[in-house]
C-alpha cells in the first residue's frame, strides 16, 4: 500500500451548485477556449446562482449573456465548437431547450456524421431538469431520458457532488456533443468532496450501494430516493443495490446486465412520463440482455403522466416517491417462484 | 413605414366615475400583489412568483379598450391582467394557493390563470409562447366573421425570440385582429434591453412588417387606455394587428428569488417617482375627483376585497389526489 | 344474416395519397369550422402533392399557405382550435417539427390540464414522417414514437388505405389534439378501399395477419415489411401474427398483451432509433403485462444508430428490413425451450 | 436606422483575367447542374436535388469577397457555392453519387456537401438552420481574435423563420463578423415573397437590427461581387454583419418533383432575359473580352471538367455498410 492511499484526501464541505461552479471555473482557467453562454448567465449572477461571481472574475467575453433565443444561441455554440472553442452553453432549463431542438437534434447530432467524419462538435450543453419545486406544467419538464434517443448527442446525469464537480471537464474534453442536466432539486444538496476532485469518466455505471436480493436503477434526481428506499428495504431485509446510470447515452450495458444478473430481480425508477421513457429502454435491454435470469418481470416506477400540477401535494404524487419504490420492491421479491 | 406618433398623457378630461374606477383597479393590483408577496413569505404560495408592482397603469389602462367576449393572452406576470379583466379576486387567490377553487383549478398557481369565462387564455411561463395562441385566437375570429380582437401581453424581453417575428408577420400578412401589447419595463430578468438588442427602438421592429407601432408612457393609465382604444379601433376596422411599446419598470426582483445584481437602487428610485399610482392620485387631485376621504374609501375596499380573497384562498380544499390525471386528455365526449 | 352482409361493398381503386386527400376533402365538406394550414398546402400543390386541388376547389381561406414559421402556425393552430375552428395543421416533414415543439409540448399538450380542464384543444397535426427515399440525415426521421411519450396528445400512424381514409374525421371529432404521422413512402402504395370507406375507430390496434408462433408488433411504414417477412415466414412453417399499433399514444395495451399471451413471442419492428423508441415501450409492456407468458426475450428490429445516410445501400442498411425480420423471428422461434 | 444604398451595376473595368474567370465560374455551375439534372433522369442521382441555374451570379460574384480561411455557409441549393469555393467539382459529382469519393464521403448527397478544406460548412437542408451555426463560427473568429469573416447564404423563404431574426440580432449584438447573403429569387418553393412576408422589402428587416443592407442586382455577377467585397471590407473592420438582398430568380423547378403551378410561363421567360451568363457574355464582348473562339474555349474546358467529375464520380466506390455507424460519433482521441 502507497503512502498516499495510506493518507486519506482532504474534504470539503460544498454542494452540487457550488461544486458544478468549481467546475466551470476550472474548466475557464484550465482551457482559454472555454466560454460560458446563456440567458442570464453573467449579471444576473445565473438563474440557480451557479455562475455567481463568474462574470467578475472572467468577464463578459468569456461568461456572456444572452438575449432570449435559445435557438440562435443553442446554434452559435456549435458554430464556436466547429470553429474550434470549447462553448459551455447554459439552457436555463431543459422546458426551454425544446426551443432549440432543431439546433440540437438537426445540426449538432448529425454534423459529424452527415459530413463523413470532418467536423465533430465539442460543444457542452448543461440545463436544469425535473420537477420538486411547485413550478408546474411548463417548468417542470424531465426529458433527459427524451434526448438519450438522439444518437449523434452524449447524455449525462450528474447525481452526486463528484459527479457535479468532475463530468463537465470530462464531457468538454470529448470531442462530440455533450448534455449534461442537472436536476433543480439537487442544487442545494450538500456534503463532502475531497479537495481534490477533479475530471471522472463518463462511461460507466456506478453501483452507490451494492446489494443482491434486486436492483434498483435510476439516475439524477431520483438517485437519493433510491438510496432512501434501499435503507428502508434493509431495515425490512431485503438488499437492494443502487445503480447509478450516471450516463443516459450511451447507456452501459454491461453495468445494467451485470447488476441484474446477479440479483435477478429489477425496479427502474425515473422521472420521466412512463410512456416512452428512458426506463422502458432499460426494461427492454434487461429482457434482450438478462432475461433468463430473470426470476420476475421488470418493474417501473415513473412520472404519472400527467403535465406537473403546481399543488405540492399533487406535484409528490406525480412523483416517484420513496414509498412507491419500496412498495414496488417489495411486492417484487415477494414474487419468487 | 408607418409614422409613429407619441401619445402624451391623455388630453381629455375622463368620466368621473371611470377615472376612479381605473385608479381602484391599479390600487388593487397593488395591494393584492403585497399581500401575495407576504403570504408567500409566509409560506402559503409557492413557486415562482412574479409581481407585476410598478406597472399596474398598462393592464388597468389598456383593458379598458376591450370588450366582454374579446380575448386576452398573457404571461406568467399577469396577476394584474386577470384582475382587471374581470377574473374574480378570491379564485386569483385560490389559484396562487394551489386550491381547486382556484380559476385553474389550483393547478397553474401564479404562472398559468385561465379562466373561460373572461376569455382569459393564460398565463403562459414560456417567454413568447403565447403570442402563437393569439394570432390562433385571431385567426379563428377573422375565419368566423367575428369582430372580436386579442389583446397579447408580454414583456421586451420577447422580443428577442424567433416567435415575436414569426407572429408579428404572420398576423401583419394575413391582418388579424391582435393587440400586441409589450410591456417594456427594461429588464428580462438580469438582462437589460440593451443587452439583448441591438437595435432598442421596438417599435422599428413592428414596422419592418408594416404594423403600426408606437410607444405609451405605461406609467400614466388614461395614456395607456387612450392608446389602447386607438390601437383596438385601427384592429377592429379590419387592418390588422397594431403594436403599442408600453414604457414601464418593474419596481420589485424578477420574481421572488433575485438579488438584483444587475441594476441600482437610484434607477429604481428614479423610477418609483414615476409611480403610477401616485402620478393619477395626484392627477385625480387637481382635477378635484379624488381626497383623503375617498382615498380612504378605496384603499379600505381594496384591503376588504383583498381579505375575501385570503379567506376565500384559505377555506379552499385540495383537489382530490385521485383527480391528477383528470384532464390530461378532455372528457367531453365528441362534440 | 342480413342483406347488407351480403353485398359485397363496391371498392374504388385508390393510393394513400388520395385517400388522404379525400379525408381532408370530406372534413372540409361536413364541418365549416375544419380548414388546411401548412407550407405549400396551396398554390404549390402540397409538398407531397396530398392536398393538390384543394386550393381551388376551397378556396385560400381554407387551404391556407403559411410563410416558413413552424413554431407560429403550429401555434396559431392552437390558438383557432381554443378559437372554435377545427384547423388542420400540415408539418411538411417531421422533421421541421422540431421547429414548432414548443408549442406542441408546452402549449397543445398541457392547456386543458393546467387551466383545470377548461380550453380543450380540438387540434390535429399531420406531418410526413419516415426515411427511405435518399433524403439524408434532415429529412429523415421518425419520430412519431418519440411524440408518443408527450401525455395530452394523441398519435397516429395510419398504414393502410383504410386508416388514410379514416383516421382523419375521428381525429377531428376528438376534443384534445391528435398528431397524424403519414409515413412518406406510402403515398404511392396502391389498394382497393370500400366506395363508402369513412371515420375508423382510433383505439384499437388491428391483426392484420392472425397467426399463433409470435407476435410481430409493429405501425406506419413497417406495416409492409413485416406483412412481408410473415409470408416468408409462413413458408418456411412459422405462423407469424401482425399486430398493426395503429395509434402509438396512448397505446392498446390489451391488444398487445393479449397478442403475446397467446403467441409466447415477439418481435418488434420500429423504424426509430433502436435506443429509446417505442419499441422500447412495447417490450417493456409485455414484460410487464405478461412475463410469465413469454417463451422468450421479446426482440425488436430498429433502424440503426447513426443520422440517415444518402446513399441507398446504407440506407437500406440503416432500415429494418424483411431479411432481418425474418432471421430474428427464426432465431426466437428456435430458441423455445 | 442606416442609410440604404442601390449598387447599381458595376463602375470599374474589372481585370480581364479575372472577368473571365468570373464567366467562367457561372458557366461551370450552369453545365454542372444541368448534367446534374440529366443524371438525375438516367437514375445516377437521387433525394432531393435544388438547381441553383438562373442564380449563378451570386456565387460566382459573393464568393470573391472571401479568403481562403473565411468560412461558407450554404443551403440545400449550394452546389454552386461548393464549386465556386473551391471544393473540387469530381468530389462534388461523386457526393451526388453518393459514393465515398465524395466531399461529404457520399453520406449526406446534394443537400450536404461539406467540405473542411476550404472551411464549408454545408449544405444545411433545414431552412434556416445554417444561420446560427454561421453566427458561431464567427464568434469563435472573434473569441480567438482571428479576422476572418463567415459568410452564410440563406434564401428569402427563411426570413419568416424565427431563427433569422434570433440570429440577425445576434450577430449584431455582439459586432460578429457575419455576412448575411439573402438569395431572394421571389419563392419559397411554391410561396411567393408577397404571400410570406407583410414587408416584402427585406432590408428593412435587417436595418431594424441596425445592420448595413442594401439590394445587390443577382443577375449582375460584378454588382454581386462589388457588393460582396464592400460589405466584406465593412465587417473586416469590426462593424458588425453586413446584410445583402441578391435579387435573382430561379429558372428551374424548385426540386426535382415540381410541377411549378404557382408561376407562369411568360414570367419565367421574362427572367430568362436576364440570365446572368447571357448579359455577362454581352459585356464581356462589348469590352472585347469575349469572342465565340474564346466562348468555344470556355465551354469546352468546362466540358472537360464536369466531364472529369462525371467519371471520378462514376470510377467510385460504395463506402461499405460496416461503417454505418463510423462518426456518429469521433474516432479521434480527446483533444
Ligand atoms: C423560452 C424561455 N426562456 C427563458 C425563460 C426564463 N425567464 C422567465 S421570465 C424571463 C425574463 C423575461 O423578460 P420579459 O419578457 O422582459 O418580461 P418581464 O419578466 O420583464 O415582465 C426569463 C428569461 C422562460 N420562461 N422562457
Ligand atoms: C424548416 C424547414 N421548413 C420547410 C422546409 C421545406 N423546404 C425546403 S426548401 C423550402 C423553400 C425555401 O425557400 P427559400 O428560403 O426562398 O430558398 P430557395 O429554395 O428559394 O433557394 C422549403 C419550404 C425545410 N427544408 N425546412
Ligand atoms: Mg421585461
Ligand atoms: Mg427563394
Amino acid at each position: 500500500m502507497s503512502a498516499q492511499e495510506q493518507t486519506r484526501p482532504q474534504t470539503i464541505h460544498t454542494t452540487y451548485r457550488e461544486a458544478m461552479r468549481e467546475a466551470i471555473r476550472d474548466a475557464l482557467i484550465r482551457d482559454p477556449r472555454v466560454f460560458l453562454m446563456g440567458e442570464d448567465v453573467g449579471r444576473y449572477g445565473g438563474c440557480f446562482a451557479v455562475s455567481k461571481g463568474l462574470l467578475e472574475e472572467f468577464g463578459p467575453e468569456r461568461i456572456r449573456d444572452t438575449p432570449l433565443s435559445e435557438s440562435a444561441f443553442v446554434g452559435a455554440g456549435i458554430g464556436a465548437a466547429m470553429g474550434g472553442m470549447r462553448p459551455i452553453v447554459e439552457i436555463m432549463t431543459v422546458n426551454f431547450s425544446l426551443l432549440a431542438l432543431d439546433q440540437i437534434v438537426n445540426n449538432a447530432a448529425t454534423i459529424l456524421h452527415m459530413s463523413g467524419g470532418q467536423f465533430n462538435i465539442p460543444l457542452v450543453i448543461r440545463m436544469t431538469t425535473g420537477a420538486g419545486r411547485q413550478l408546474a406544467a411548463q417548468h417542470s419538464h424531465s426529458l433527459e431520458g427524451w434526448y438519450a434517443h438522439i444518437p449523434g448527442i452524449k447524455v449525462l446525469a450528474p447525481a452526486t457532488l463528484e459527479d457535479a464537480r468532475g463530468m463537465l471537464w470530462t464531457a468538454l474534453e470529448d470531442p462530440d456533443p455533450v448534455l449534461i442536466f442537472e436536476h433543480g432539486s439537487l442544487y442545494n444538496m450538500e456534503g463532502e468532496l475531497a479537495a481534490d476532485a477533479g475530471a471522472v469518466d463518463i462511461e460507466h455505471a456506478a453501483i452507490r450501494r451494492p446489494g443482491s436480493d434486486l436492483s434498483l436503477i435510476t439516475y439524477g434526481g431520483t438517485l437519493g430516493k433510491a438510496m432512501q428506499a434501499a435503507l428502508e428495504l434493509a431495515a425490512a431485509g431485503i438488499d437492494a443495490e443502487v445503480l447509478d446510470l450516471r450516463t443516459l447515452r450511451p447507456l452501459d450495458n454491461d453495468a445494467i446486465v451485470d447488476s441484474v444478473t446477479r440479483t435477478h430481480r429489477a425496479v427502474i425508477i425515473d422521472e420521466g412520463w412512463r410512456s416512452g421513457s428512458i426506463s422502458a429502454e432499460i426494461s427492454a435491454r434487461i429482457m434482450e440482455g438478462t432475461f433468463y435470469e430473470l426470476d420476475a418481470p421488470v418493474q417501473r416506477v415513473c412520472s404519472a403522466e400527467a403535465p406537473m400540477p403546481y399543488p405540492k401535494h399533487l406535484e409528490e404524487a406525480a412523483l416517484p416517491q420513496v414509498s412507491v419504490i419500496v412498495e414496488t420492491a417489495r411486492a417484487l421479491v415477494g414474487k419468487r417462484d | 413605414m408607418t409614422a409613429i406618433t407619441s401619445i402624451t398623457a391623455a388630453q381629455a378630461q375622463p368620466q368621473r366615475e371611470h377615472a376612479l374606477d381605473l385608479f381602484r383597479q391599479m390600487v388593487l393590483i397593488r395591494r393584492f400583489e403585497e399581500k401575495c408577496a407576504e403570504l408567500y413569505r409566509a409560506g402559503k404560495i409557492h413557486g415562482f412568483v412574479h409581481l407585476y408592482i410598478g406597472e399596474e397603469a398598462i393592464a388597468a389602462g389598456a383593458m379598458q379598450a376591450l370588450a366582454p367576449d374579446d380575448a386576452v393572452v398573457a404571461t406568467y406576470r399577469e396577476h394584474g391582467h386577470a384582475l382587471v379583466r374581470g377574473v374574480p379576486a378570491p379564485a386569483v387567490m385560490a389559484e396562487l394557493y394551489g386550491k381547486q377553487e382556484g380559476c385553474s383549478r389550483g393547478r397553474g398557481g401564479s404562472m398559468h390563470l385561465f379562466d373561460a369565462a373572461t376569455r382569459f387564455y393564460g398565463g403562459n411561463a414560456i417567454v413568447g409562447g403565447g403570442l402563437p395562441l393569439a394570432v390562433g385566437l385571431a385567426l379563428a375570429d377573422r375565419l368566423a366573421r367575428r369582430p372580436r380582437v386579442t389583446a397579447c401581453f408580454f414583456g421586451e424581453g420577447a422580443v428577442a425570440e424567433g416567435e415575436f417575428h414569426e407572429c408579428l408577420n404572420l398576423s401583419a400578412l394575413w391582418k388579424l385582429p391582435v393587440l400586441f401589447f409589450c410591456e417594456n419595463n427594461l429588464y428580462a430578468m438580469g438582462t437589460a434591453l440593451g443587452r439583448s438588442e441591438s437595435e432598442t427602438d421596438l417599435c422599428l421592429k413592428a414596422s419592418s412588417y408594416e404594423i403600426p407601432a408606437w410607444p405609451v408612457d405605461g406609467m400614466d393609465v388614461e395614456a395607456c387606455e387612450d392608446a389602447a382604444r386607438r390601437a383596438a379601433a385601427e384592429v377592429r376596422g379590419g387592418g390588422g394587428p397594431v403594436f403599442l411599446e408600453f414604457r414601464t419598470y418593474r419596481f420589485r426582483a424578477h420574481s421572488m428569488f433575485d438579488p438584483q445584481l444587475y441594476r441600482t437602487k437610484q434607477e429604481i428610485d428614479e423610477w418609483k417617482k414615476r409611480d403610477p399610482i401616485l402620478i393619477y392620485d395626484g392627477r385625480l387631485r387637481e382635477s378635484g375627483l379624488l381626497d383623503d376621504d375617498r382615498l380612504k374609501r378605496i384603499e379600505d375596499g381594496v384591503a376588504a376585497e383583498v381579505q375575501k380573497a385570503v379567506d376565500f384562498a384559505e377555506a379552499g380544499t385540495w383537489e382530490p389526489v385521485e383527480d391528477l390525471t383528470r384532464f390530461v386528455y378532455s372528457e367531453r365526449t365528441r362534440t
